[in-house]
């Protein structure tokens, strides 16, 4: 093989952060190149197209569907109401007519003589998108959206579920390898990101959602939590859309693990500031990892980072974190990188590499189960 | 004669060398590089030409010129370049499609037949019966953003209200196409022939491009899906593959038409059916889905199971088949706390592979469960036809059978062949030998064979341009013959005698003994010999003949050998946790799974 | 409540008939249910009549294909209708010779009993005798004897249809007295009276439980689906 | 045990079941054949009765030609109450003359007590007299019944010959039928009810408490979607006929259950559903059923209720209608469901000429064979009947189709007892065994 791509996961003190926010159909942009947004800010809006409510009136009359359009009441474009009726039937000499009356609201759209429905369009739904974080719009993308650049302390975790959201970063624990508790959430939280150290307990997430904290960012997370949170067992890892009030958010993996001590330090040392939380995780083709962006505000640094699955090459020295057992989440650095495939445990031949684990142990794992930490 | 195939997985583009030597083809190498449709390649040709290149240096001929592209050979004597230039494509999730019907179980299980005998993914199934009301079925239509919609409805003759009215829904939901704004969202129509015209009045609006082909269910006795099927794979070229970054270019490469990978992978599989005529069930396993192909009695199925899958699904394989159905496949101590944050590390790291021996175990545990579940999902969509009127005399007064049974039957089952990750890199043959007749229970006499590189999908498109060159590579080089199990039908007692056996060769015998009810045994019959194997049953256990019938096959050795299950089918384990154990440990040491 | 108080009507009514038949002290009250039921189906009756004029006059009205059988339907019942409720025709009780309604609807010369007798009975027996021609085409298609059931359907159908016609007793008749229980005639006899008694009882035991459990099921109001599916 | 009974539903269909195991299979076949033996011997019942008529027969031919001499009167007569019934039957019993022979038979005949009372004495108070019963000579006593409960009554007894009658004999004294609490005669029958009762209650608890149950696939039940769907693919109509009985007949219930079924299929299928019907209040009953099934399914719009009609209680006149339109419309799929008599072929094979998925359920026994004939599934009987428990697919109505499984295998066990004391009977013709099997006879109502 040419090349050995291994996965990582970025973290970086300082980055330029730009990010696409681009509505789902056509709209109007509000902000213009060179505004300055806040995470709140509107930047672009419009209007999605109404449901589609089809009502079979031609069954309703007991009529064939082709004899239908003399007896429509309303035409094609009208308004029509709840109870509204839409069509009469002649009846049986003049007598005993019935009505076909409206199950929407919205606006006639057709009427069908093959099927006898008519199609009523409800009301348009409006869309607004946001700019999600502090920044400088630098490109207007016509009637679709625009692109924020931002200089900022820039965090990828590794799965989180729920949305997008904002709010001023706070640290809950002591250090990077305590868990996150119930007694670590206090009121004063509401509304905050808020960091953790080690696994995210039951106990802690629950406070957190009682409080109404905006996001929680810890080092683990037990499946058996998640289950409860989420109230079904995740099969896909494929969230953001989740309703359940609060963004989750783990940098290392599931189960009692501590955050990176470098991760918790960066957060720890912006604490206070706002930050920007997306817990959208996307692990298929197309990888998309939950991230944690705290603006800075300054002069940028030179490298851009616009979001994505982030690769590197592996040298002798290249930090690393082992990602499946017997050494799960241990951290170290690569200190060998052997030509030839070995012999693992399991049976199965594969290419290894040596890691000099942070304790001094060295290790033999194969080259599928690290991944590169840091920037 | 030099061939290059290439096909185009989401992550990896695999290219094979074919070469004629002595009259006769093989592969001689492979080569493989990360494909480059997505971002910041946006070509799926670089990844081509990276794996063609690694030929190249492997095979020594000169491939790839300096301006990147495939060379071709003026004549049989030059040196570099290939005659035949193919390729197959399931890259950016491969061809995604929506389809519809009027009933679920009859058009519009037929339209999805023909979408996934195509090759394609089906995202959803609309239907008037599908339990949802008309404004969910619209919400529905308008979240998707498939490549292609195939409508489908009514018998020639029969039903025109309903399908207009699925139509009149697809139209103002306005479904927009995966890629690019101003593309026009390809749309087949397969139904009643006469409501076509509506139909084309329905879609004459702008953004859909509607193409008609023969109704696929002209009657309901009678399924026709050979032209909806070329239709979809025309217009998989046309719109689909021509909006995809590169396949322009490559298709101007390519001296056969770009197949969806699944469907030539049904392609070849069908060709060897027809060719052997026997019954086939193939599987492919990979990280996120599992593809389940079948040819019964000539009849071919393929399924996608969407979420089951080794990596990205193996989450969702665990909850659909629950902790304790996979466990109970495990013979060592294992914390299931433990287990579930592993399962779910695995998801969210897909790449990782098991280094321990516990992980691997606890790996093709799943895999057990993932197959069996897929191979469930696949019986239940491979029948017969739905909504046939029956022909009844007095002799079937006592048996009114059911229409709509499923065709696949174990016992009729000749051969089953395993890919994908788990299958085919297990580290032992016995391993993926286990795991196949754990999970598809075979009965009677099943040849067991797994396809060592996944080569079927090149050989599927090569079937269409030289079929003795894909046969001749698929019997030497593709299939990796693993043996036979031979088991019976029906329930057998443990402790019980289940059959007698004797195996010979040439007349002389090689191995002879007593199967006992819940025992496995393995007869190591090595690769290229060849004998002749007699079972005789206990009284119930039907090997093939009927119950109790004795039974004498040809079999051929393979790199495991004969796998002789006593277990009796349907498969029971025993309920007790320490029981079902010891069982499983004896079978795992009868097969040498973990030496 | 639309559907618990039919179920406690047909609850009761039920009961009440069941042990009518058992204790005699109910029995005027089963009787009562009886006539109940009549009642009902006498109401239920205008609802008939006025099923069938609404749906044809419907057709009529909106000019449908056939609708002149509509309306020949229509005028037939209403003529029929007069003519039985009016007893035209109709010569008065001889108990009671000044009443002239007092007449049987279909005694003679009535023209109800003219319409009974020379219009509906022959249209009635030209249906039945339809039969015939479908019991021929019914059992042309489903006697093959394909498999084993069949074929000892088929054998056994041969003896009893030989057996009940001339022919089998000439074709057997030479058989000596003491082998006389295998001749046809009675060979097809034994059939009926043995097997197929035999069958047919092992059918009727099961539906006699069938009905049992099902009236109990409606009884005790565990099946309410026949007033539409359950939930 | 219990859990296979359930498989064998039809003890005489037993080949039915293809995937019944060996041992459902034998156990099947052995209770088919003791039903077999079993209704052998009844039917040996059955022609001894048959003797008895032909002996009554004779008499009058012996006779014939003799002296005439009027016969003499019987020498004393009683009337009493039968106990443990409905009131108004009596026994009246005689004892006839030395050389009654030569008379043929008695007439018995009754007097109301007059109310006006002229006198309470012999012979008084008596009106006209009705007759009673006429018996053979050899008879003595005869039973009375359809007698005003609490009435009382005279009786008395003539014995004729051809050649005159013997002078009367009056009951001295007026007696009264009263009624009873209980009918006694009905007792082993409604033993019989409660034990089926208490059987099918049993399971149905059973299932509440959430024993598993589990029954065999009915084809016929299944294929209800096969049809309904068959008729929305071709765009036509389904027809379904409920029988041509009134809805005291429990078929008419049973086939409505089913329509509740066929009809929230069809909703859901949006296919059209018609219902001829031959009486109104089935009419009326189908609407109900149809309509609450067309909202269960949340199609309540579609619902139409003229599809539900009235046709005629003409036998034949229905069966015209219904044939005709099945020509002229062509129903892809054609429900029978209920009681039929001869016009179950006439529709039977006018759908299979338009090529219509049938599906028919009846429990008349005679009609059974004409639908398995012409029809794609057929509902035998008892699967007539456990048609909506098995639709429903709720825990306590599948609990009673157990529960009547343990019923049939009680009914077996009686059987099989009556086979054994039948077959020692003709063995050893005297003794306890066959006093045991009247005695059984008796409890059976034969």
């Amino acid at each position: 093989m040419a090349k050995a791509y291994t996965p990582g996961l970025k973290v970086t003190a300082r980055t330029t952060y730009r990010v696409r926010r681009l509505l789902p159909v056509p709209g109007d942009v509000r902000v213009k190149v060179g505004d300055s947004v806040s995470a709140e800010t509107v930047v672009a809006e419009t209007f999605l197209e109404g449901d589609v409510f089809p009502i079979k009136v031609a069954g309703m009359l007991s009529v064939n569907p082709a004899e239908l359009m003399p007896l429509m009441l309303k035409r094609a474009g009208d308004t029509v109401q709840v109870g509204d009726a839409l069509a009469r039937s002649k009846g049986i000499f003049g007598m005993m007519k019935t009505e076909a009356k409206s199950t929407a609201t919205g606006t006639l759209e057709s009427v069908s003589e093959s099927t006898g429905m008519v199609i009523i369009r409800g009301a348009k739904t409006p869309v607004q998108v946001r700019a999600y974080v502090a920044g400088k719009i630098i490109e207007v993308i016509a009637n679709e959206g625009v692109v924020v650049e931002t200089d900022a302390l820039f965090v990828q975790g590794i799965f989180g579920v729920g949305g997008e959201t904002w709010g001023p970063l706070m640290i809950a624990g002591k250090s990077h390898a305590e868990d996150l508790l119930e007694e670590h959430i206090n009121a004063s939280m509401k509304g905050a990101i808020v960091v953790g150290g080690a696994r995210m307990t039951a106990g802690g997430i629950r406070r957190a959602r009682e409080v109404g904290v905006a996001a929680l960012i810890c080092g683990g997370i037990d499946d058996a939590d998640l289950r409860d949170v989420l109230g079904y067992d995740l099969g896909v890892a494929v969230t953001g859309s989740e309703k359940i009030g609060i963004t989750l958010l783990v940098t290392e993996g599931f189960g009692d693990i501590a955050m990176a001590k470098r991760t918790f330090q960066l957060l720890l040392a912006h604490a206070g500031k706002m930050a920007s939380v997306n817990g959208a995780t996307q692990i298929r083709a197309g990888v998309m990892r939950p991230e944690i962006a705290v603006p800075l505000g300054q002069a940028s640094s030179g490298e851009i980072f616009t979001g994505g699955a982030t690769a590197g090459i592996l040298n002798i020295g290249t930090p690393v974190r082992i990602i499946r057992d017997p050494h799960f989440g241990l951290l170290g650095s690569v200190s060998a990188l052997p030509e030839q495939p070995a012999v693992l445990g399991s049976g199965s031949k594969a290419r290894v590499l040596e890691v000099a684990l942070e304790s001094g142990q060295r290790v033999i794992v194969p080259r599928a189960n690290v991944e590169l930490v840091g920037d | 004669m030099r061939i290059v195939a290439t096909d185009c997985g989401s992550t990896t583009t695999k290219a094979i060398l074919i070469e004629e030597k002595d009259g006769v083809f093989r592969q001689t190498f492979r080569g493989e590089a990360p494909t480059t449709v997505e971002e910041p390649f946006a070509d799926v040709t670089l990844g081509v030409a990276n794996s063609v290149t690694e030929l190249q240096e492997l095979s020594g001929y000169k491939l790839i010129a300096d301006d990147g592209t495939i060379i071709r050979r003026k004549n049989a004597s030059d040196p570099d370049g290939c005659d035949l230039y193919i390729s197959t494509s399931s890259a950016g999730g491969g061809l995604q499609m929506m389809v519809a019907g009027v009933v679920r179980e009859m058009t519009a299980e037929s339209a999805k037949r023909a979408a996934l005998g195509a090759g394609a993914i089906v995202m959803d199934t609309i239907a008037s019966n599908d339990r949802r009301k008309p404004h969910e079925q619209i919400q529905r239509i308008r979240e998707l953003r498939p490549d292609m919609v195939l409508v489908s409805g009514g018998t020639d003759g029969g039903d025109t209200k309903k399908v207009i009215e699925i139509a009149e829904l697809i139209a103002p939901a306005r479904p927009r196409p995966r890629f690019g704004g101003e593309y026009k969202l390809p749309l087949i129509f397969a139904g009643n022939k006469e409501a076509r015209e509506t139909i084309e009045r329905v879609f004459s609006g702008e953004g859909f491009a509607l193409s008609v082909v023969d109704n696929l269910r002209p009657t309901l006795e009678r399924e026709n899906l050979g032209p909806a099927r070329e239709r979809i794979h025309d217009v998989f070229l046309e719109h689909v593959m021509a909006h995809a970054p590169g396949y322009d270019k490559l298709m101007t490469w390519a001296n056969a038409p770009i197949m969806p990978t699944p469907g030539a992978v049904g392609d070849i599989l069908q060709t060897i059916a027809k060719g052997r005529g026997i019954n086939v069930v193939g599987v492919d396993i990979g990280g996120a889905t599992t593809d389940m192909f079948s040819v019964f009695g000539g009849v071919f199925n393929r399924t996608v199971s969407a979420n089951l899958g080794m990596s990205y699904s193996i989450s969702n394989v665990c909850a659909e088949a629950g902790m304790d159905s996979v466990l109970r496949w495990v013979h060592l101590d294992m914390d299931e706390r433990e287990l579930r944050n592993r399962v779910k590390n695995k998801m969210i790291r897909p790449t990782t592979i098991p280094q321990t021996l516990e992980a691997l175990v606890f790996e093709q545990a799943v895999s057990r469960e993932a197959l069996r579940l897929a191979y469930i999902q696949h019986k239940s969509f491979a029948t017969t036809l739905k909504g046939v009127q029956q022909q009844r005399t007095v002799g079937d007064a006592f048996s009114q059978k059911e229409a709509g049974g499923s065709l696949v039957d174990n016992m009729s089952l000749d051969l089953m062949v395993a890919s994908g990750g788990v299958l085919s890199h297990a580290p032992r043959m016995e391993q993926t030998a286990l795991m196949m007749i754990d999970a598809f229970e075979p009965e009677g006499f099943t040849e067991i064979a797994k396809d060592s590189i996944f080569m079927m999908p090149h050989l599927g498109v090569l079937a269409s341009v030289n079929p003795r060159a894909a046969m001749e590579v698929f019997e030497k080089d593709c299939l990796v013959v693993l043996g036979w199990c031979v088991a019976p039908r029906g329930e057998v007692r443990a402790g019980r005698p289940a059959f007698d056996f004797t195996l010979r060769r040439a007349n002389e015998v090689v191995a002879q003994g007593q199967l006992i009810g819940g025992e496995m045994r393995l007869v190591r019959f090595g690769h290229g010999e060849v004998g002749t194997l007699e079972v005789r049953p206990e009284r119930g256990l039907d090997m093939g003949s009927g119950p109790g019938k004795p039974v004498t096959r040809e079999v051929r050795g393979g790199a495991v050998g004969i796998v002789l299950d006593g277990r009796g089918r349907p498969l029971k384990l025993p309920t007790s946790a320490v029981e079902r154990r010891a069982c499983v440990e004896q079978w795992l040491k009868a097969l040498e799974v973990y030496e | 409540m639309k559907r618990l108080v039919p179920m406690w009507i047909a609850i009761i009514a039920g009961f009440v008939m069941l042990l009518s038949a058992f204790f005699p002290i109910t029995e005027s009250l089963g009787e009562t249910v009886g006539d109940v039921f009549n009642v009902v189906a006498a109401i239920a009756f205008i609802l008939g009549a006025g099923s069938l004029a609404k749906v044809n006059l419907a057709k009529i009205s909106r000019r449908d294909q056939g609708w002149g059988y509509a309306a020949i339907t229509l005028i037939c019942f209403a003529i029929t209708l007069v003519v039985g409720l009016g007893k035209i025709g109709v010569p008065p009780n001889t108990q009671f010779p000044l009443l002239a309604w007092s007449g049987e609807k279909n005694a003679d010369g009535s023209i109800f009993g003219w319409i009974y007798e020379f219009a509906l009975v022959p249209i009635t027996s030209t249906m039945f005798a339809l039969l015939a021609f479908y019991v021929a085409s019914a059992a042309f298609r489903a006697f093959r004897a394909k498999n084993l059931e069949a074929i000892l359907l088929l054998s056994t159908a041969f003896i009893i249809l030989l057996g009940r016609t001339f022919a089998g007793v000439v074709l057997t008749g030479w058989l000596p007295d003491w082998a006389s229980g295998l001749r046809l005639e009675n060979l097809s006899v034994y059939i009926m009276q043995v097997f197929n008694t035999a069958g047919n009882r092992a059918i009727i035991i099961g539906i006699a439980l069938g009905v049992t459990a099902t009236s109990l099921r409606i009884l005790l109001g565990v099946d309410r689906s026949w007033m539409g599916s359950g939930d | 045990m219990f859990a296979r009974i359930v498989k064998w539903d039809y003890l005489a269909l037993v080949a039915r079941n293809a995937n019944a195991n060996r041992w459902q299979k034998i156990s099947s076949a052995l209770i088919f054949c003791v039903i077999a033996l079993g209704s052998f011997g009844a039917s040996g019942v059955e022609s001894k009765v048959d003797s008895k008529v032909d002996s009554r027969g004779k008499i009058p031919l012996n006779e014939l030609g003799q002296e005439v001499i009027a016969p003499p009167a019987a020498t004393s007569i009683t009337a009493e109450d039968v106990a443990w019934d409905a009131g108004g039957v009596i026994k009246i019993s005689w004892q006839p003359a030395a050389g009654i022979t030569s008379a043929t038979k008695w007439i018995v005949e009754r007097s109301e007590v007059l109310v006006d009372g002229q006198g309470s004495g012999q012979g008084s108070g008596q009106g006209p007299w009705t007759l009673v019963a006429e018996v053979p000579i050899e008879e003595k006593y005869a039973v009375a019944s359809k007698l005003s409960p609490e009435a009382s009554y005279f009786f008395r007894v003539t014995a004729v010959s051809p050649n005159g009658s013997s002078a009367v004999t009056t009951t001295k004294s007026a007696v009264t039928g009263h009624w009873n609490f209980f009918i006694g005669a009905k007792l082993p029958l409604f033993c019989a009810i409660l034990l089926v009762s208490a059987c099918v209650i049993n399971f149905i608890l059973a299932a509440r408490r959430g024993r598993p149950m589990k029954v065999r696939r009915i084809a016929a039940l299944e294929a209800i979607k096969d049809a309904v769907g068959r008729a929305t693919e071709m765009g036509r109509s389904i027809l379904f006929v409920p029988g041509i009985q009134d809805m005291d007949n429990i078929q008419t219930v049973a086939g409505l259950t089913v329509l509740g079924n066929v009809s929230r299929t069809a909703a859901e299928y949006d296919a059209a559903i018609e219902v001829p019907t031959s009486r109104s209040l089935v009419m009326e009953a189908a609407r109900e059923a149809v309509q609450a099934s067309y909202l269960a399914a949340g199609r309540a719009d579609a619902y139409n209720a003229d599809a539900i009609r009235y046709i005629t209680d003409e036998q034949f006149g229905f069966v015209a209608y219904v044939s005709g339109r099945m020509v002229r419309e062509k129903p892809a799929a054609c429900f029978y469901m209920g009681c039929f008599f001869a016009e179950s072929l006439i529709l039977a094979e006018t759908g299979n000429s338009i090529g219509a998925i049938q599906i028919a359920g009846t429990a008349e026994s005679s009609q059974l064979p004409f639908f398995v004939a012409a029809c794609d599934y057929t509902l035998i009987g008892e699967e007539f009947m456990a048609a909506s428990a098995y639709l429903s697919g709720e825990p306590d109505q599948i609990g009673s189709l157990k529960g009547q499984d343990l019923a049939k295998a009680i009914a077996a066990i009686v059987i099989v007892i009556g086979v054994v004391l039948a077959t020692m009977a003709v063995i050893a013709p005297s003794g306890p065994i066959p006093a045991a099997l009247a005695w059984l006879k008796g409890v059976l109502g034969s």
